[in-house]
């Protein structure tokens, strides 16, 4: 990587940071409706997946998507737009927070319902081993995801046809209230991947480094023709489930020590540390994703509604 | 009697039941730590522990599955379905076991089995998070289907269900929870299968259930402001579906507006429409009307949301179309 | 053209798209080394080979799931679901995923994928295997719903299913398979959401589709015999529903039977009742009437299952008592 | 085990053998509708399995599921009467060859949709773990089961909440016409309980007394309280899937090969060479066998259809 790529993840995380806070505020407006599911504390995962995957590799994950967004290069302004149920937002307004996809830009979505998306990313790289396009699909879903059939069905036939695709579970150790032990028959949720055959590993997803070499080496041995594989990826949400989790499921203590591993701050201290960028350069960084954000949001309130003819298109190709 | 929400009263009924039989208890995801996702079972896992208020994993297959099969043995299981929407991946289980298992084996297995669920637009959540597909359930007969629109009967129907010795799909309603009346204190029982007038009136019958019986109760009023006399029937249970009151009342008024929340096409409102018209026919004065969602996904999009909503001036409008007509 | 059965017609169908389109495969359980558990796809394993005639794991959501996402990049997959009835199984993918993407994402996202899947009664194979729940796939939007009668009908409409942009759900009935009838030979393709006469007549009209076409054409040529002509309307679609051919022959008859093989409450003829008498109330001259199965989980015993489903008399009874009525 | 024991094994694998080629015969005399699978080959598994329980045991499995009726003491001609459809049937005519129950007998099914029963055998456990029962529910499924997504969710289930369940897997080398391999990632069906951290054995399907035996220690650990246990049975099933089997998938060799390790010769072989029977004894066993089975097809035969009032009975129990 040179130095433009490295702070131009820095940058990529502080924006979804920026992003997910400015985010937080306008739900307490009430300018953003429905769920609304932050990525804080987990921005290093989808970064570093991103950083490390070819443009022709596909993405998909669950309704904790505005960090793939980000990273997949969707303007900041439609994710905002998007939340605000813009007509200029990268879904039209119709999806909102939980169904964000840039499909020009290989990100499938943003799915809502658990577990469900996971034989969908089965059937993307099956898609390309029947055209013989050597893509990689990159399928991201959280530790609560694996306990519900989808799951098991979607990893069982990956292996049976070989499909090429990256399963990564972030596990930032809950589902919703749950944590990973009260639902989980093996806590090493990587373990479940030996249920399969499938080889697996696991990484700090907290170290947007660590994240993107583990990735790329694993997109590689994928590409080769080796089949599926499991990524496990340890990490932390620092707020609520979603909005208005009344957070009866975890002890404060728990959350702050956990948020001394701000994955943004292990970034910059690597940055520096390694002489790749100056305090000063970084502060820069910020404070450019700072305006970003400012003028997404300046944006998207001041874009216009859908027109209500938009209700009745797309719901089918062909009317 | 006490005026307290929708959410009290369910929350009561099912305290009440749990005290009053051991043999209940609670199942699904987040009803225990967190206290549910509606806040429902708020103080349950404290009170009544562990054991009977059961956190699951997100399995809704392996809820309802294992409701099936405690119920089979002599429990009496509350399974929680966070929402309607994720009870299409318990779908075989609700339709080809809990529907069928009594009658397929001729009657040796019983199931005193509830399926609590939570269905409903009008909160922004997407196509995949909004459905009321309500009618989809109420297809399938082995299934009692239940959604009030009260909490009174919200109180009575669910301890109903839960001293029904049948497999009973309990179908709340997300923006109803905040819906206050009153609601009689203790042992308050309504039985499942019995439509009710929840107004009387002489020119029109309104039927519906669920979120909707709030809709038609405004256009009522509203409609009784400018001299329309609607009586509103509801459903209450939509299997087995009780047409008495429905028809009694229509034979009165001649004339008759369904609304329901969910689709339009193969939705409640047709079956009540034909049924109506099967035997009411002689007393038909007008066509009868349905105020129904409009065919499509709902959007995210708040405005085109409620579009696509059924409303009370719709409610409004086609009681005096059909008035008219 | 040629006289041959409905699985001639639907593999002749499946196999001349595969020819023409390199981007159309099939997958699911047993329809490779096997051949299809109906015989659809015999012989094409030897011919297409593993990579477009895939035979899956015994997992129905994988399976919906997998051709969804093929369908995303590119590819038009056929994915076989072996009965309507597991198709349950599958539910969550077929109803809030198929359905939804396209819409859900603005129009990003083009699935043209087909579902294929056997429906239908009639077998003894008992309560779980024994369903026509074509009502509850048809509520939702964003979904097509197909249910041909003909061999001719289940050509064309499935070549139109596999050329669809969009996700369609194409039933075919377990009991029509050695149905025959003259098929179009080549590229016979019939547009779906297009319902049509399949028998004119001037007294009545029944509106029916799959299986229930062939009772009800055998319970108009009874009538015939008896001096009543019935006009036949195959809806052929379930959604989108086209009720132009259906109000076009009730203005002409003013009298309806609607025949379908699914239980009644819920179903498919509330949905057409509803309609006739919301679009042509003036026409109406006597109470419409519905033929369905009776509300019971199908049993094994032969008799009591055929006791359950409509039959020809029923159709006959039902027409004259219109008639009289 | 006593002698009578031995013999009585012995005499219910014969009763299923010829119970099911009888029905074969009536199927093709059109006396059975529906499907039809047979449980030929595969007997040493339920009648082991059901010889080591405690009554109090629950036992329930798929389709395939006349060999249970028969171990756990239905009279031959209830079952014959069930797959004729009569009112004598042991679910009076209503469920027919896949959905043969007698919960008096702690036999819960019967069950025609594939793994749907597992879910459900947690929760019979789970039940039974509630009401503080000691009893363990013994779950058989087939090894084409263990892909859906019902077979991860109620193994993983089992495992959290420890409950008393034998999960049994049938390994009889194919699902329909899906060699095991082709639709599953892992072959060695007992792997698969590693994703649950779920211990687990295997055991020769052939031989009833080594399924009993295993059987036996692994119900009395998981009496104890040491929570669900996977044990799979390698097995084969002689005839097709179901009556009308093209078997294209299959060559007549591997058929006949594994019809050497047949479970009744076996068991013969076993009992004669331990002295613990004679020939003269097993041949006399035959001819009961054959006896029961033909005065049970002539019950059944004789039996009333079922009132046509039954169709409307038992939709629900509060009518
Ligand atoms: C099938 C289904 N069941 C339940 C839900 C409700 N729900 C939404 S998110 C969630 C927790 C998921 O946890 P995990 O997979 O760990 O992801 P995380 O939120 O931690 O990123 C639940 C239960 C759902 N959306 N879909
Ligand atoms: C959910 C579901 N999908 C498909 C079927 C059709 N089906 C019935 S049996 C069977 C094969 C099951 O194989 P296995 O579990 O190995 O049991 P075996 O028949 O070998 O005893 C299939 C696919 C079904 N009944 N249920
Ligand atoms: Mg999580
Ligand atoms: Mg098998």
């Amino acid at each position: 990587m040179d130095k433009n790529e490295y702070l131009n993840l820095y940058h990529q995380m502080v924006v979804i940071r920026r992003m997910e806070e400015k985010a937080a505020e306008l739900y307490q407006q009430g300018k953003i409706g429905g769920f609304l599911h932050l990525y804080i504390g987990q921005e290093a995962v989808s970064t570093g997946l991103v950083a490390a995957r070819k443009p022709q590799d596909r993405i998909i994950t669950a309704y904790r998507d505005h960090g793939v967004a980000v990273n997949v290069g969707i303007e900041t302004r439609a994710i905002i737009a998007e939340l605000l149920g813009k007509a200029t937002g990268i879904s039209k307004g119709k999806g909102g927070s939980m169904h964000m996809a840039d499909v020009s830009k290989n990100f499938w979505g943003g799915h809502a319902i658990v577990g469900a998306h996971l034989p969908i990313a089965a059937g993307l790289a099956l898609g390309d081993q029947y055209l013989k396009e050597d893509n990689v699909t990159i399928c991201m879903f959280g530790d609560g995801a694996t306990n519900i059939g989808f799951f098991h069905e979607a990893l069982n036939l990956s292996m049976v046809w070989k499909l090429p695709v990256l399963w990564v579970c972030e596990n930032n150790q809950y589902g919703m209230g749950t944590a990973v032990e009260r639902a989980s028959a093996v806590s090493e949720i990587r373990k479940k991947a030996e249920g399969y055959g499938m080889p697996n590993d696991e990484v700090d997803g907290m170290d947007v480094i660590k994240v993107k070499e583990k990735t790329a080496k694993m997109l590689a041995q994928i590409r080769a023709g080796n089949g599926p594989m499991l990524l496990e990826a340890h990490t932390y949400r620092f707020r609520g489930h979603s909005m208005g989790d009344p957070e009866r499921y975890r002890k404060p203590d728990e959350v702050s020590c956990w948020e001394e591993n701000d994955p943004i701050g292990i970034y910059r201290a690597y940055l520096t540390g390694k002489k790749l960028a100056t305090v000063e350069e970084l502060d820069q960084q910020d404070k450019l994703a700072e305006a970003e954000v400012l003028e997404a949001v300046e944006f998207a309130e001041n874009s216009p509604e859908p027109a209500p003819e938009e209700l009745f298109t797309n719901i089918y190709v062909e009317e | 009697m006490a005026r307290i929400t929708m959410r009290e009263a369910i929350s009561q009924a099912l305290w009440e039941e749990m005290e009053r039989d051991p043999r209940v208890f609670i199942l699904g995801e987040e009803v225990g730590v967190w206290g549910g996702t509606y806040a429902v079972t708020k103080g349950f896992y404290d009170h009544f522990g562990p054991e009977r208020v059961r956190d699951t994993p997100i399995a809704e297959a392996a809820i309802v599955g294992a409701a099936i099969g405690a119920a089979l043995v002599g429990t009496r299981p509350v399974a929680e379905l966070m929402t309607i929407n994720f009870a299409f991946a318990a779908m075989d289980h609700i339709v080809n076991e809990a529907a069928k298992l009594h009658y397929m084996f001729g009657g040796q297995m019983v199931l005193p089995l509830v399926i609590r669920t939570v269905g409903g637009g009008g909160r922004q959540l997407g196509a995949t998070h909004s459905q009321t597909p309500d009618a989809v359930f109420a297809h399938f007969p082995g299934l009692k289907v239940v959604a009030p629109g009260t909490p009174a009967d919200a109180k009575g129907l669910l301890k109903a269900a839960i001293r029904s010795q049948d497999p009973v799909m309990f179908i709340e309603h997300a923006t109803l929870y905040q819906t206050r009346g009153e609601v009689p204190e203790g042992d308050y029982v309504v039985p499942i299968g019995k439509s009710t007038i929840q107004r009387t009136g002489k020119d029109i019958t309104i039927i519906t259930y669920s979120k909707m019986l709030e809709v038609s109760m405004k256009a009522a009023d509203q409609l009784a402001g400018e001299g329309i006399e609607a009586e509103v029937v509801d459903l209450r249970t939509l299997r087995p579906l009780d047409m008495e009151p429905v028809l009694e009342s229509f034979k009165k008024t001649n004339r008759a507006v369904i609304v329901e929340e969910g689709w339009k096409s193969y939705g409640v409102g047709a079956e009540i429409s034909a049924r109506i018209y099967e035997d009411a026919f002689d007393y038909v004065d007008a066509p009868i009307k349905r105020v129904a969602q409009l065919e499509v996904p709902l959007p995210y999009n708040r405005a085109l949301e409620q579009m696509a909503l059924p409303k009370v001036e719709q409610v409004v409008a086609a009681v005096k179309e059909v008035l008219n007509g």
